[in-house]
């Protein structure tokens, strides 16, 4: 309830809200620290902080090749929670982990969302746990009050969507397309088509991503959509011009 | 031994995959249902197994190294004739049925040795679909012929550079094509792992070797054996022979794991025969994996590309837990001393995998009585291996051969 | 199509044998002639083929190809699946029982392209026998995996320096052994060539592969085929399919030998469908040879080195003369381009020698009409052949893959 | 008749015959041409001439190199008859012709037997050419009167050898071990008792060969045979030393 509110209260202040998405440890936690900051500053309404996995199946190769070099350079999961807990104590937004579900079920799913939640973590995407893998997840999540986030994607029926509705909490992620993290998306009328079946499915906020580039993008979910996502698309910006680019970049999305 | 409806075997299996591919999971679930109640899909399975690849293989007497060892008798069973040389060929044949049912018009699949990609590419061509083969850059690089022979069958094998560009890499990459292809694509499993309903239906397709193996050595020897041995890579080939054999009760079943530089050595990859491994939850399933505290999969090694793999079925898993398998493994020296003997006394080449079952039951044949026996699972033949087995024979002819056939080339 | 008692076929075969010989042959024709009156002997022998290799090997329908060419439906016949991958494992199995009944030790064999030799020092592994190769040196450095393989499996590997240093030198340098080891070694033929009863003993042993071919056809298809296709080196496979159509009246039978660079060039193994060779007498038999006029045997040539062989067999030069088999031949070219369409198509990848054999019917199955059906021999797998036909496809990354080994190896 | 006449005539005044082996062409037909007077002024009293054949199948590996390196030089069977000819014109000891069966069988049968009588040619060593083979020749051979010479070994059974004295003209040549042609012999027990069954199933004179090196290996034949043959021997030597030690080397041989 916690993350859905905070994000209806942002709504009315804004067309669309933003969420971005970092990978910890990638290239580095001052980096991370540094590409938040100007994301906070530049108005970023939710932030996903993936914590990186040896295995990142449903990742596209940016991702993939930041997972990898972050635990290249040695980043543990504690490095990740201990970085989390800072971020949500430091600034005001929603702060979500997104991992696969490994490292929280080799963790321990209790202690994880304990610890999560006690840090002020709000919600979770774990791409590889369909509700039916998550029963015990889910009840965890709602003893701890964090929002697992669901996933609704274009191969999603009718009867799936309002499924996974029943199991969402904060928002509901909607992969634009099919594929993995990374590439464009085309957002024509199968695109709509697809938005208002999810509309249709749910009463919780709507957020898209896959593949947001630029302000064109975001422009096109005003009023479909009521979160855009970007993920790849800031990663590549530290890589090719620094931190620092971060903020201009966001500031001039919306 | 049957999945519950989340694709369960005791604690282990299960589907944990990224909900774009839910809908396809669906209709996988429903069409393989569909087929294993159609008794007209296992007949049809039968005759292209039959007329295509060379099923029933034999069970072969090892009347030699019965004798070498003085203890029971040793039965091979031949899945090294199978066409393209291995167990792979009976999943994959089954899988394409599957596909012409569901109408979809492409395959892809993962693969290490090779093997499996070979026969993916294989029952492409023969059923005119296309195909790309995902394989780690590392596997690429020491299996190359396999290469060769996917790309003249017609696939186009996508080298893996991410992680440690071998077969878990492959299967990751093949998942990322499968979210973005999904509507016309087959993810062709390669062994009993993976998403349900892969590890069910992988040894589904796979309980041929054990169906026949078990007629024939009732017709050859008159009575079952004592133990069967099956090496453990994924756990196909081993699912496929000890299925039969599970209602058994005086039939042990051992699986050998891939020793590699020994139990202690961090550079193998055991996953139940040893506490390295613990359970976790990648590429789809929930087993057993080498990994570290954080849950990060470990580095692997094998002298068997085959069995270098960080997971195990799940299946086999639940029946470890439940002791009704009992797991050993053997190290790579152990297995090329096994393929060694194997040659040399029945003019039999185990691929580099089978040799491991081969070592395994090696180590204790000898102290059974001659009045029972034994069966091996050749799961494929060694000859395909011939740049690693040569290799690791340090045989100097060859790589003189080599070096010449090198030079050759760099001077033109 | 039996000999006569001097070992003639028309005017064709014979023993043509140094007199140190003329015993163990006594001997040899004896205990072959006690082999063919006794079913226990053929029963003994389809167990062996049964348990150990994989017979009856399959009858394939391609239907891909079929619909490609529109005209017959092609069935394949798949001694590829054989042990040790072709079908030269029928004959060398049945030499093992006679020599097992003679009671030698040791046998010998020529190779070619390696099969034999390979299938050879498998079953002296699987007899317990010793057991020695002779192999032209040009062979061996284009077939080194088969001498590693023949090693391994205990075999002692000779290479020939003589002469054109290929089959027909191998096939000298073994006969000099055996004048020398007669009493305990046993000279294990590899075609249907050579003295009586080498040409229609191995041509016996050969001839289950169109046993089982003729049953299989009347099975799948309910009538005997138009036509059926063999590749054509000393013609061992080719016998061994053709023997049970020859009776039948509506069955033409078709030999496809080497046309190597064509059939003007002057480089290829074309004894029967050009008037480049003539009779003559050598290597113990009387055949149609590619000599000079002086009767010196010449050089051959083809991308096969299974069908590069100055001579055939003299069963089918008297088939031949009698028109009871008609014979083509293909070139390298055409080879490749049959050996390609055939992995692309249906999966199935022929050896160099066998892809003469579907490079011939390629030619003229589409004449044919739809309700016809013709069989092709595929005596071997391909596989084995990856350095030849890896080579021959001029692949650019498989050079560089033998460039990368090579430097790895001489840095060492 | 003629050839057994001659070399009976021979044996009357030695102890024991020799017979040589020149493979024609190699290393030249001049050098062939010193090797054979050399021989016949050293008291050789029969030569056997081999036309070279590109499958050697039963000799040992120095004389298949001659025959190879002959070919390789160009020499043809056309050449290799004028030689033939003039020898048999020019010396007054028998001359045979040792080839395969092909180089006859090629050439024709009739015309080459024809020929070789016309030439003065006396006999025919073929090594390939068991009896039953060569109903054909034998005939011919009777009508050209050339000798055809058959072959005993130590693995012919007394029946045999009785078969084979009954085709044989000239002399039986007696193998004297298994093998082929070049590697040393042992004469023991084993091999007198074998030549005594030579000597019973024939009349006609016994020449023994196959690795005979020496006085020694002569000397031991005394008394057992009637002719020794000396074959690669000389071949080697010229290879080693020249057409003119074979001069000295036959003469210190008896
Ligand atoms: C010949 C052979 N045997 C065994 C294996 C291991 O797989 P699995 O455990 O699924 O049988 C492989 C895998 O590539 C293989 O090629
Ligand atoms: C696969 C294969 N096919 C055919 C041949 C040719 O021999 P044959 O004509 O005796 O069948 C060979 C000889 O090595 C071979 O290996």
């Amino acid at each position: 309830m916690q993350l859905e509110q905070q994000l209806r209260d942002r709504t009315k202040e804004k067309d669309i809200l933003l969420m971005t998405h970092i990978v910890l440890g990638y290239p580095s936690f001052d980096a991370n620290r540094e590409v938040i900051r100007q994301m906070v500053e530049n108005g970023v309404d939710c932030i996903e902080m993936q914590i990186p996995f040896s295995e990142p199946m449903a990742d596209g190769p940016v991702i993939v090749k930041a997972n990898q070099d972050s635990l290249a350079k040695g980043t543990k999961v504690e490095d990740c929670l201990a970085f989390g807990t800072e971020m949500a104590d430091t600034y005001d937004i929603p702060f979500l982990y997104m991992t696969y579900y490994n490292i929280i079920f080799k963790y321990g799913e209790e202690a994880f969302l304990k610890r999560a939640a006690e840090s002020g973590i709000q919600g979770f995407i774990i791409p590889d746990l369909p509700p039916e893998m998550g029963k015990s997840f889910l009840t965890l999540a709602e003893k701890y009050q964090v929002s697992p986030i669901l996933i609704f994607t274009p191969t999603s029926t009718d009867a799936r969507m309002s499924e996974l509705a029943g199991y969402g909490q904060g928002f509901i992620y909607c992969v634009a397309r099919r594929g993995v993290t990374g590439k464009k998306s085309e957002f024509g009328q199968d695109f709509n088509d697809y938005l208002s079946r999810c509309r249709e499915a749910t009463s919780l906020p709507l957020a898209v991503g896959f593949g947001i580039q630029d302000r064109e993008d975001i422009e096109a979910l005003k009023g479909k959509a009521d979160i855009a996502v970007i993920g790849s698309r800031t990663i590549r910006l530290v890589e090719e011009k620094g931190p620092q680019a971060v903020g201009p970049f966001i500031a001039g999305l919306r | 031994m049957n999945q519950d409806k989340n694709g369960f075997f005791g604690k282990w299996g299960g589907a944990y995959i990224p909900e774009v591919l839910y809908q396809t999971f669906q209709e996988l679930k429903e069409e393989y249902a569909r087929c294993r109640q159609d008794p007209a899909f296992w007949e049809e399975y039968l005759s292209l197994m039959s007329t295509y690849s060379c099923r029933p293989t034999p069970l072969t007497h090892a009347e030699n190294l019965s004798d070498y060892f003085g203890g029971a008798q040793i039965y091979i069973k031949r899945e090294d004739l199978n066409h393209t040389g291995a167990h792979k060929a009976n999943n994959v044949m089954g899988q394409g049925l599957l596909v012409k049912r569901m109408g979809k018009k492409r395959v892809i699949a993962e693969t290490g040795a090779g093997q499996h990609g070979v026969a993916t590419a294989t029952m492409a061509a023969k059923f005119g679909l296309e195909c790309t083969i995902y394989m780690g850059e590392e596997d690429v690089m020491r299996q190359r012929p396999n290469v060769f022979w996917m790309e003249k069958l017609g696939a186009t094998v996508v080298t893996v550079k991410d992680g440690s560009r071998t077969l878990k890499d492959a299967i990751n990459e093949a998942f990322r094509d499968w979210v973005t292809n999904v509507d016309d694509t087959h993810y062709v499993f390669g062994t009993a792992c993976g998403p349900a309903p892969f590890p069910e239906m992988v040894s589904w397709f796979q309980s041929i070797i054990g169906i026949e193996a078990a007629e024939q050595i009732m017709r050859y020897y008159g009575k079952m054996p004592t133990k069967v041995y099956a090496c453990v890579g994924g756990g196909s080939n081993a699912m496929g022979i000890f299925k039969r054999f599970l209602g058994e009760k005086d039939v042990e079943l051992i699986g050998v794991e891939a020793g590699g530089h020994g139990a202690d050595s961090g550079a193998h990859a055991i996953r139940l025969s040893t506490p390295d491994a613990s359970p976790g939850v990648a590429q789809g399933y929930k087993t057993m994996f080498l990994q570290d505290d954080d849950g990060q999969m470990k580095q692997t090694h094998s002298v068997a590309a085959g069995l270098d793999y960080v997971g195990v079925s799940p299946i086999l898993t639940d029946l470890w837990e439940n002791k009704q398998v009992r797991f050993e493994s053997a190290t790579d020296s152990e297995v090329m001393e096994a393929l060694d003997l194997t040659m040399k006394k029945e003019g039999i080449i185990p691929a580099l995998e089978s040799a491991h079952a081969f070592a395994g039951a090696y180590r204790e044949v000898g102290k059974l009585s001659p009045d029972e026996a034994i069966i091996i699972n050749q799961s494929g033949r060694g000859d395909k291996d011939i740049f690693t087995i040569a290799h690791a024979f340090e045989d100097p002819s060859w790589k003189e051969f080599i070096i010449g056939r090198g030079k050759g080339y760099s001077s033109k």
